[in-house]
């Protein structure tokens, strides 16, 4: 790029490459930060002042906007066309689809023109992601559009939630970050339980939907031994068991939804009908603490009807705010679940325990169960109320 | 010199040599077995390389016994086991017979004897127990009561091999388990910080050794009434009684605050999964002799549900593991609450960090 | 008033609507697939419900893309694919056609404009990077940099599916991993504390708040030369640069002492096994530009020996859960050292409680 | 007991269960310690004084001898006469077989007594065991006398350790309770992993036996479906396949010594020829820090020949030495190995890292490297040398 001459931002190409170059031969970064941002926001740039800008004047500043991609990461050639016209004129013509959180990252740009690029990519209709303390661009997998184990809307979920809490991303007062990620099966093409504080993931309540009659077809293909190598063994929980007829026999309330043998069976095998999410808080990577995964938060959510999506968009909100008011400053929710305890962070969140939300219940008798019997009555109640439902 | 006033002087013989005790078909095919079976409840069939055969019969015993006790249990090695007879690691005794026709006189003695025949393969083997009040100088509740009350109610299950694979249970007297894991583990689960008698400390504690066993320091030195006593921080402490036995004026039980705890899933074998410790699934439990009849209850919901719904050679926790815990505590009809949720070191690890849910 | 002045209103459009950018046969379909499968590498098929079908060709791209580059594709697309295409999480981009016939020429024209097609099923994908010197303030070293250097000499296995499952790979370009976990995750190690540049903090550093970052608390205030300062317990330091961030002159990193650690292991999906972290394997690499060769090296030998040992479906870590640690250690040619025991929080957790031995 | 008058320990008895009776009511323990000993030795004795002996006098001393049993608990009704004659002469007539660590415990005895017991008890071939901060009783199962599983003679390591560091349980002076115990194979049908500081478990090196024609028999006798839900699907590594002809394809390399397939077909499967053991350390129970089981220092030792035996010996003493010098008072190996990491404990007692002591390693990075490749170079060492041999 930095040898097309012609263009305006060859220039700032050139000497980019030249302290890059230089980089690696020292072995050194040569940036720092700084605060640029948009008239009106208060995130999504990251700003980058070249500490080696006598050198290289021309890249001496740097920054990138960050910008939400259309959920689903979808374009027409008429946006990205757009998109690179207007990088051409106020940028280095650098861009990155995408940044690891989902955003089209812009990189390259004067303090002078980060407002003039960021007007022409608003007018259409792109918007700024997240930086800083603040919620995060989210990301989606394709799903509903082009995914036969997609088991809830990901693109109404992920605009729903997002939209909802602009605010959040754009004017940064949160104690720290806070990320969604919406998969539509336990695959997790976006990998939300290790990536997001807030993790949902499609799954379903009733039994695998099975064709007996593929299934058959399937061993006939591959082969009995084949097949009880590759399906049978390798369920988690054994079950499924291979009936002498060459059917399949699933124990679907010992299965957890793993996929995989939907996975390798997509003709024959796939989710339930009666679909919703499971939600995972916590996920986080090294800083401080080491890295997190989410944990299960709420271990089914119906998520089809409008009343469950407003359900979700609620409890999206009533994590935010917990957070905004009870994180430490630089603390991932993650951390603030380590620190005061599962237990407590449900109670504030108002969800109710539920044994799908550990591997298994304690095997340290260090606890003081003075109140059991309040305790378990809560449990009692809440199994009462359901069976009259 | 009243060399005659000195004690004798011990031979320091240590462990004993076993080969003058053993059955002399076991000494003759010492570590040349082949492969063995179970003809029936209670009787272990083992086959030697060498062609040989052994009958194992199988009793329970009461562990703590009589002498008189203990001379019938002879008595019926000498008239039908070749005069040899050997416990197993679960208190359990074996007699070896060199004929399969042999099996049947000696059963019948036994069980005349009121010895139950049974505690081999899929079945309820003996419970394991420790002191309590009998002889313990800590204890929460007794031992060998519990025992026997349970075994009274589950004695079928001894006697037969019902269930998908051994179930083994165990109870422990005090916070401290001197019991081990068990499939069922039916353990002493205090509930109130200790009730510190401060006449007593000045004299009997070492103090800085007591505040040291707190395992979450909730213990400190203290001036009452112008004695050096010590003080608990009640908000820290979790109640484990660590600190009792070094100092009994530190009393951590009480009538009513003692309470029993069951766990389930403990495993030992490496059969399978790995080794595994026991799960709580309820405490609060009354600790009521002499029947304890709420321990009972809940010790037979598990034990039936596990028989009705585990599948062959699943032990207690891997038929758990599979089921899923929801299922366990709708089956048992147990509650799950806020208790469950480990809060101790390393408790994170136990947290579910995947979508794996069980429906 | 200068209302003139004053700079554009954002219009908070917040995350765009997809479908007036998605392929008509997607939006047509959206929540109607019925199955998929795999023609040939870097081909996908679905067929819908309506009984539509799809085929999409994916191909790997730069990510970090000059307008030009990202204009080619958009002729490609207007020209083969109906004037529509998506970007994958891992940086892929996919284009969709209606019929089979059409793959072909899409695929022709992206490879002569040099978008090897490739990166589905059981293939190495895109390499995950990060920012690295291009335009982080804070990288120990490069990450396109890195990644184009490894894809290099691993062509073959983006536009090939012989691997036994997908892997993942992931670079990062310091100690806090925006890399996500990886089948093969390259990352950052520092091995000495922060060099402290003392003169700079009294002004550019909010020191509590870095006296607070420490995991370790190994950060203490202190008055150096007369003015406030932080100093460094450089025993408890373990070398994580969390303080740099914060507080710049606390450099940790040096030319030398910035090293490369190679991670197996991680997976994101539920598939089977539940999600799991990666492990560390190898640490100690020399940071080495332009190519990187000795962790090129690794990684071959660890990506080869998975490619021809583990079976089908099993991601690196569930392949190395079967063959063990140890057999991971002499195929690879690597070392096992005292510092793959994991000594952080939990980490007793990781020690192996069981007689479950791998020979 | 209590009522057959004519015995000498009656009253004892009578009075015993009186007070038992009373903790009934008042759910209440009365037993208090103290101490007493027999000449020469400083444990063994459990000493157990009445709170409430005013009211049952006969019973206000009532102390428990710890005697080791024969290794493996045989006995010959001639042992147990003797036993039962000593006991009634001097005791209660209480004997418990056996104790959880697995003493014969003598129960009930007045101080005048204990001495004269333990004469007798020790004039037949008894000894005492253990008791306080000493080596305490061990415990081997019943392995090569009975049993086609056992990888090791238990019965020579059991009298070999133990005899061998007696002065360790005669006369404590350890900072806190050491046990060993033994298992002839992974079945550990001693609970050693748990309940142990030192577990010896049996294992082999080489190939599960296999015998075909019986594993035919086995799948005719309960079919395919039944043996691959029964067995194939429950070996934790996959390393059992079911071939087309109904015999079994067993990956030896991925095997991780179970026992379950052998367990399931005890005449078809049996563990390999070359045998040895697994040894972990640092199992107990509750107290403190809570419950730990043992965790693998010794992958493999062979232990069949002398020169294995006396090198087993040898690590014994050494770690008992090493915790004799190192553990804080009242502090298990297992709290000595937790506290200061298992990297340290290994260097102290001299045994080389090994991965099969992990179940992975690590997944933090929080962890300083500078020295790698020293560490690494040690390694490339040991398996030059191991090739060279
Ligand atoms: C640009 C990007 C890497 C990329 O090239 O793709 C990135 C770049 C930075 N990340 Fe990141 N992170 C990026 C995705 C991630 C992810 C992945 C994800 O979101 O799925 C993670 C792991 C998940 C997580 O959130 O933990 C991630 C975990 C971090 C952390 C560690 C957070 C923690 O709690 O452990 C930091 C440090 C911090 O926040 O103080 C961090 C901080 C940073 C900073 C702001 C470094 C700094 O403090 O100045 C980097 C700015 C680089 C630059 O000059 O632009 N970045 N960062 C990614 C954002 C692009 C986008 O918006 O799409
Ligand atoms: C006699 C005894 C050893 C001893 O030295 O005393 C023994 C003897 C045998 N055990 Fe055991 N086990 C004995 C205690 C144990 C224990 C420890 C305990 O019960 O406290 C365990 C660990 C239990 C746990 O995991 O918590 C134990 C776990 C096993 C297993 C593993 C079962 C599993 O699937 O987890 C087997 C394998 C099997 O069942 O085929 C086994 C197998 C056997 C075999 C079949 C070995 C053989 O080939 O002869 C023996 C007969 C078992 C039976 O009862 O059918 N033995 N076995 C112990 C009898 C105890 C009793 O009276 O009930
Ligand atoms: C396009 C994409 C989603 C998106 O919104 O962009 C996607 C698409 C599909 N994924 Fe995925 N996955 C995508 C990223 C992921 C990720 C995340 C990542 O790579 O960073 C994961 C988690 C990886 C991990 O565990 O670390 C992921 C784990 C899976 C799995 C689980 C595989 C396993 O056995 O562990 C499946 C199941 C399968 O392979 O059949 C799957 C299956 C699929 C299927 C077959 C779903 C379907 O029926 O259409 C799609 C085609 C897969 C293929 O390449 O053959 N997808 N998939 C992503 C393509 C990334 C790329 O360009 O390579
Ligand atoms: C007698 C016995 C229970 C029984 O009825 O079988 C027993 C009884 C006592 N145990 Fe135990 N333990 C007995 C086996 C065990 C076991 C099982 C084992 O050895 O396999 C354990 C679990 C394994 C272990 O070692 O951790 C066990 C873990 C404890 C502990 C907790 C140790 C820990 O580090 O967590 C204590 C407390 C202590 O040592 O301070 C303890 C302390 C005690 C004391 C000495 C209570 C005290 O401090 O005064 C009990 C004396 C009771 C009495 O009056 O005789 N006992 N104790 C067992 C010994 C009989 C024998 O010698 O054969
Ligand atoms: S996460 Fe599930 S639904 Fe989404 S793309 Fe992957 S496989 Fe399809
Ligand atoms: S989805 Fe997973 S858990 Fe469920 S049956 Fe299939 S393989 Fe087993
Ligand atoms: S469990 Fe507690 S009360 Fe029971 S014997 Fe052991 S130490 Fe004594
Ligand atoms: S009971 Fe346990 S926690 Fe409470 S003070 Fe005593 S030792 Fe500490
Ligand atoms: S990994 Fe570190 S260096 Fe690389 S982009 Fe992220 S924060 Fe910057
Ligand atoms: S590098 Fe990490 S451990 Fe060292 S001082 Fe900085 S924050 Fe603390
Ligand atoms: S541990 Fe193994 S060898 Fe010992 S008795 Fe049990 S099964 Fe047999
Ligand atoms: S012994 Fe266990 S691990 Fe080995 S093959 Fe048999 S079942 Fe699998």
């Amino acid at each position: 790029m930095a040898t097309d001459e012609s263009k305006p931002y060859a220039n700032m190409m050139t000497d980019l490459l030249g302290q890059l170059e230089h980089s690696y031969e020292t072995r050194t970064g040569y940036w720092k930060g700084g605060t640029v941002s948009v008239f009106g926001y208060g995130g999504g740039v990251i700003p980058r002042f070249s500490e080696v800008a006598e050198d290289y004047p021309d890249s001496s500043e740097f920054h990138t906007l960050r910008i939400q991609p259309p959920a689903g990461m979808h374009y027409s050639t008429d946006l990205l066309r757009k998109m690179c016209d207007i990088w051409e004129e106020h940028g280095s013509g650098l861009i990155a689809l995408h940044g690891q959180s989902g955003d089209i990252m812009f990189q390259g740009c004067t303090t002078e023109n980060v407002q003039k690029a960021f007007d022409d990519l608003n007018k259409i209709g792109l918007d700024m992601g997240g930086a800083g303390p603040a919620l995060r661009t989210s990301m989606s997998c394709v799903g509903h559009a082009r995914c036969e184990q997609s088991c809830y809307d990901e693109v109404r979920a992920h605009r729903m939630i997002i939209n909802g809490l602009l605010d959040e991303m754009h004017r940064p007062a949160l104690p720290y970050k806070f990320k969604f990620k919406f998969s539509g099966c336990p695959n997790d093409c976006v990998n939300a339980i290790h990536r997001s504080d807030f993790a949902v993931i499609g799954t379903w309540r009733d039994e695998i939907q099975v064709d007996q009659e593929k299934v058959k077809e399937h061993v006939a293909r591959v082969g009995r031994k084949q097949m009880i190598d590759t399906v049978i063994t390798r369920c988690p929980t054994r079950a499924l068991s291979l009936n002498d007829d060459d059917t399949l026999d699933i124990d679907n309330k010992s299965c957890v939804r793993c996929m995989h043998c939907i996975n390798v069976m997509t003709k024959a095998l796939s989710p339930g009908k009666d679909r919703g999410v499971t939600i995972l808080m916590g996920g986080k990577r090294s800083l401080k603490i080491g890295d997190l995964m989410g944990s299960v938060i709420i271990p089914f959510m119906p998520l089809e009807s409008d009343e469950d999506f407003a359900q979700l968009n609620e409890l999206g909100e009533t994590v935010i705010d917990f957070f905004a008011e009870n994180a430490l400053e630089h603390e991932r929710v993650g951390e603030t679940i380590t620190r005061i305890g599962l237990a407590n962070f449900l109670a504030a969140i108002g969800v109710d325990v539920d044994p799908n939300m550990v591997n298994h219940p304690r095997t340290s008798s260090y606890v003081r169960t003075d109140d059991w019997d309040e305790e378990a009555q809560k449990w009692f109640d809440r199994k009462g109320s359901a069976a009259n439902e | 010199m009243n060399k005659a006033a000195l004690p004798r002087r011990a031979d320091e013989h240590g462990v004993p040599d076993p080969f003058p005790h053993m059955h002399p078909l076991l000494r003759q095919n010492y570590g040349n077995w082949d492969w063995h079976d179970r003809p029936r409840p209670g009787v272990l069939h083992h086959v030697a390389k060498s062609g040989d055969e052994v009958w194992t019969v199988r009793a329970g015993t009461q562990r703590q016994m009589g002498v008189h006790a203990i001379r019938k249990l002879c008595d019926i090695a000498d008239e039908f086991a070749d005069g040899f007879m050997r416990f197993t690691s679960r208190s359990n005794v074996e007699f070896m017979v060199t004929a399969a026709d042999k099996t049947q006189p000696l059963i019948s003695s036994l069980n005349e004897a009121g010895f139950p025949v049974g505690g081999t393969g899929n079945s309820l083997s003996m419970i394991n127990h420790t002191q309590g009040w009998l002889h313990c100088d800590i204890p929460g509740t007794d031992a060998s009561g519990v025992v026997k009350a349970l075994m009274d109610e589950l004695h079928h299950e001894f006697t037969h091999e019902e269930m998908p694979n051994r179930v083994r249970m165990t109870t422990s007297c005090c916070q401290i388990n001197c019991g081990g894991q068990g499939d069922i583990a039916i353990n002493v689960q205090y509930t109130k910080p200790p009730k510190i008698n401060h006449d007593l400390i000045a004299n009997v504690c070492e103090r800085p050794a007591v505040v040291a066993r707190c395992p979450v320091a909730a213990i400190r030195p203290a001036m009452v009434n112008g004695k050096p006593s010590l003080e608990i921080d009640e908000k820290k402490c979790m109640c484990c009684g660590a600190c009792y036995p070094p100092c009994p004026p530190m009393q951590i039980n009480g009538p009513e605050s003692t309470k029993i705890a069951i766990w389930v899933g403990g495993k030992h074998s490496n059969a399978r999964s790995k080794p595994t410790f026991h799960k709580l699934v309820v405490a609060g439990l009354p600790n009521n002799p002499p029947r304890w009849p709420e321990v009972a209850e809940v010790v037979k919901s598990i034990l039936y549900a596990y028989k009705d719904d585990a599948r062959a050679w699943e032990r207690m926790g891997e038929w758990i593991d599979r089921i899923g815990w929801p299922r366990f505590f709708e089956m048992t009809g147990l509650a799950f609450t806020r208790h469950h949720i480990d809060d101790w070191h390393g408790g994170r690890e136990s947290l579910n960090a995947s979508a794996h849910i069980h429906f």
